[in-house]
């Protein structure tokens, strides 16, 4: 596979902007590091999403541009704007926040997702070492759990397999796939393709999905 | 009840003995002791064990490594999943000069939380079915398996809050929570560095972060300006 | 994630269903639901499981007992040791009309604490070589003896704070915290009563003790006065 | 035994004084409901015992005459007053201080304590159900056990026993026993009578305990 040429399918922002389509209006919202922190950007204010940090913050708005103070920043370490509402807490309240399913929804990156939505996303074989954060608590805690990713590796490799062989964060815990090719539900029946990407047909994403497909008859292209 | 205060950070954590376990608090730069681990720099103390949420992202905990003061790193961030940027501390880990024990964040709080809450372990599902749980007991109950996860404690805690009183007592300032409250009861020897000490009282009875019994050291310094870049 | 703002309490409980286990924060008079509790007794739900610090004791959740509301309690404190006064509740359980399960306060509030953290249990000494020890499981590890004891969940939560947004954001004051912030975490229906709303970002981010997402129903009353004389 | 006539020791106010004089300067102490709630009337003020009520208050300085306000409360529903520096937190917060160990001293009432230190307070076989609350935390997490209680019950039956017959608060516990008649000290050896109240001999502690009890030569009276 290795040999052949990925396809271009959308940005990191676009695959964020459709992210943050699936979010419900008044849910609470983790966003994981990277990709996933850029989903801030995209709701609708008017949706009053609340976004929690795991570092103890219910309540930021998305990244702020004002002077940075070192005791006000997300998971990533990146300055943010509060709410009126916005709420402090240590991070065993957090966590029991998280792990005790009062998350509607957590939108975390991926390196490998497998056909029974099992999630690999902290620990790169090659490099070893890993960093976990809180994405086993959030995979096992949020009700619903958005991947966001890049479909394909650099090297060309689909990060949507069969069985996970890069070491899982959780098993059977991703609710849908978001991809610069594809929305893809994981389901009891398996992988069902939702969207395509602009110009991304069909054959396109089952060629770079490396588990079974089920493609139902007119998959519309996503509403960016 | 009185917490000591000390004149200078250094000063704080000269007797702390070569070996110890270090319970770190802060949130990349949130919270962060920063003073006390350029201190503890300074005192050039080795084969510490140091257990904090990261080494190496914008925390000065790495600064420990260029002397090889760590000898074993318990933390959720510790290698960066890109290879573009390397501590000093991933450098020595994978030269097999410092060990790491890598743990999911929620897992770390709860079992630094059983260590000071006088509590045997908990029960979880994160990292079943992961290499979390491997050398664990699982438990099977009413059907459903959960991983044992056994209490963490340290010598010594270093911890970072906004203003203290003599009393020992604690207020952190927004996010600067974190794991400083949990670690403040998980040690034998617990120091803080504030901003700011206050007189007894000054800090309202429902603003104490971490009520004063758990704070054996105090030292007011200005805090060291700290930026993770990603 | 609107908290709703009900005008009356009466109207907050009424769809509370018969049989419902029902946590009700509180410590004696502090902190406790009194408006809550007597519209649960005018609204008359029966076969209601109760999880309360105490009952008899100055609160008022005695009174639900008058009209046989209560099947069980789970409690700290349920029967005084004195024989001098007596509760509704007391007489009914010695008549075998009402079960009694007592759990000591520091497991009580763990066990709720797990069933809101989604931890699957904690290990505890407390209760070991007691009756409460009775039909659970004991852990031996590394030589130390523990007692599994397992979370508790409530389908409806009744708190009690001093302040509240629409947001749900709850502020308690003095020791009226107690059981309310954790038992806020750990039921299906959160309902609390307030003394005042406010509007959101009223109550500084550092005073939440609720985040507004635990909580469903806001009512605002004037608190009943209670006082326990022993 | 019932048909003696038990002795005439300290009352219930001079027990809660002599138990004060077994606190620490500086220390941190939980006053149980009954009896020991006296004590914190009985310590000196310079010695800066701060009090901890579980539920939920750390530094309280004793009962308050001010006007009674229901929020501001001891684990007896009693009204207290705050000292400078006091905190407030929830009962999670407060059990994990006492289970965790950091609590100096707790002062409980007692039914029975046995020769090794187990104590019984909770539950009275002849009433049933009892109420335990923070009972079995505080004998299984403070540093120092003492038990205030009167040495024989109404009935004539010594308090203190080989092995307890009412159901147990937790096993070895009790480090010190401050009765109307003694204060005794559990030992790795047994039970040391170190103190007898005024007026009481070594012989008539020793009447009125039912388990072995160490006098040693020249057992002083307290000074209360």
């Amino acid at each position: 596979m290795a040999d052949r040429t990925p396809p271009t399918g959308l940005s990191r922002e676009l695959i964020a902007l459709r992210a943050a389509q699936e979010l419900e209006p008044g849910s609470v919202v983790n966003l994981g590091i990277g990709l996933p922190t850029l989903v801030a950007g995209f709701v609708d204010p008017s949706d009053e999403i609340l976004f929690q940090a795991e570092n103890g913050i219910l309540g930021y708005s998305g990244i702020s541009d004002s002077e940075f103070d070192s005791d006000l920043i997300n998971a990533g370490g990146q300055p943010v704007d509060l709410v009126p509402g916005a709420s402090f807490f240590d991070t065993a309240d957090s966590f029991a926040m998280i792990r005790g399913g009062h998350i509607d929804a957590a939108v975390l990156g991926g390196l490998q997702v497998s056909a029974q939505g099992d999630l690999a996303n902290w620990y790169v074989p090659a490099r070893g070492g890993g960093s976990v954060g809180g994405a086993m608590d959030l995979a096992v805690g949020a009700r619903k759990l958005i991947v966001a990713m890049a479909h394909v590796t650099r090297e060309g490799e689909s990060r949507i397999v069969e069985a996970c062989n890069y070491p899982l964060t959780a098993e059977r815990c991703v609710d849908v796939i978001v991809t610069d090719l594809a929305v893809i539900d994981v389901t009891e029946h398996g992988l069902i393709l939702r969207e395509r990407a602009p110009g991304i047909s069909e054959a396109v994403v089952e060629e770079w999905t490396d588990a079974p497909l089920i493609i139902p008859d007119d998959v519309p292209e996503m509403s960016l | 009840m009185q917490a000591e205060v000390f004149d200078t950070p250094d000063s704080a954590v000269a007797d702390i003995p070569d070996g110890a376990t270090i319970l770190v608090g802060g949130f990349v730069s949130a919270g962060t002791p920063s003073n006390l681990i350029l201190a503890l720099k300074r005192s050039g103390q080795t084969g510490l064990t140091a257990v904090a949420n990261n080494i190496g992202l914008g925390d000065l905990l790495d600064e420990l490594c260029e002397d090889r003061q760590l000898a074993k790193v318990i933390a959720t961030f510790a290698i960066r999943a890109s290879g573009t940027r390397s501590s000093r501390f991933e450098a020595q880990y994978r030269a097999g000069e410092a060990e790491l024990e890598l743990v999911p964040q929620g897992t770390l709080i709860e079992r630094l939380r059983a260590g000071g809450a006088g509590l045997g372990g908990v029960l979880t599902r994160t990292g079943l079915g992961t290499m979390m749980a491997e050398g664990k007991q699982v438990l099977e109950l009413d059907g459903d398996r959960w991983l044992l996860e056994r209490p963490l404690r340290g010598d010594v805690a270093l911890l970072k809050a906004w203003r203290g009183d003599r009393h020992g007592n604690l207020q952190y300032r927004l996010a600067g929570l974190n794991f400083n409250p949990v670690m403040a009861t998980a040690a034998d020897l617990v120091i803080a560095e504030v901003e700011q000490i206050v007189e007894p009282g000054e800090i309202p009875p429902g603003s104490v972060g971490t009520p004063g019994i758990y704070v054996d050291r105090l030292v007011e310094c200005e805090p060291v300006p700290v930026r993770w870049d990603g």
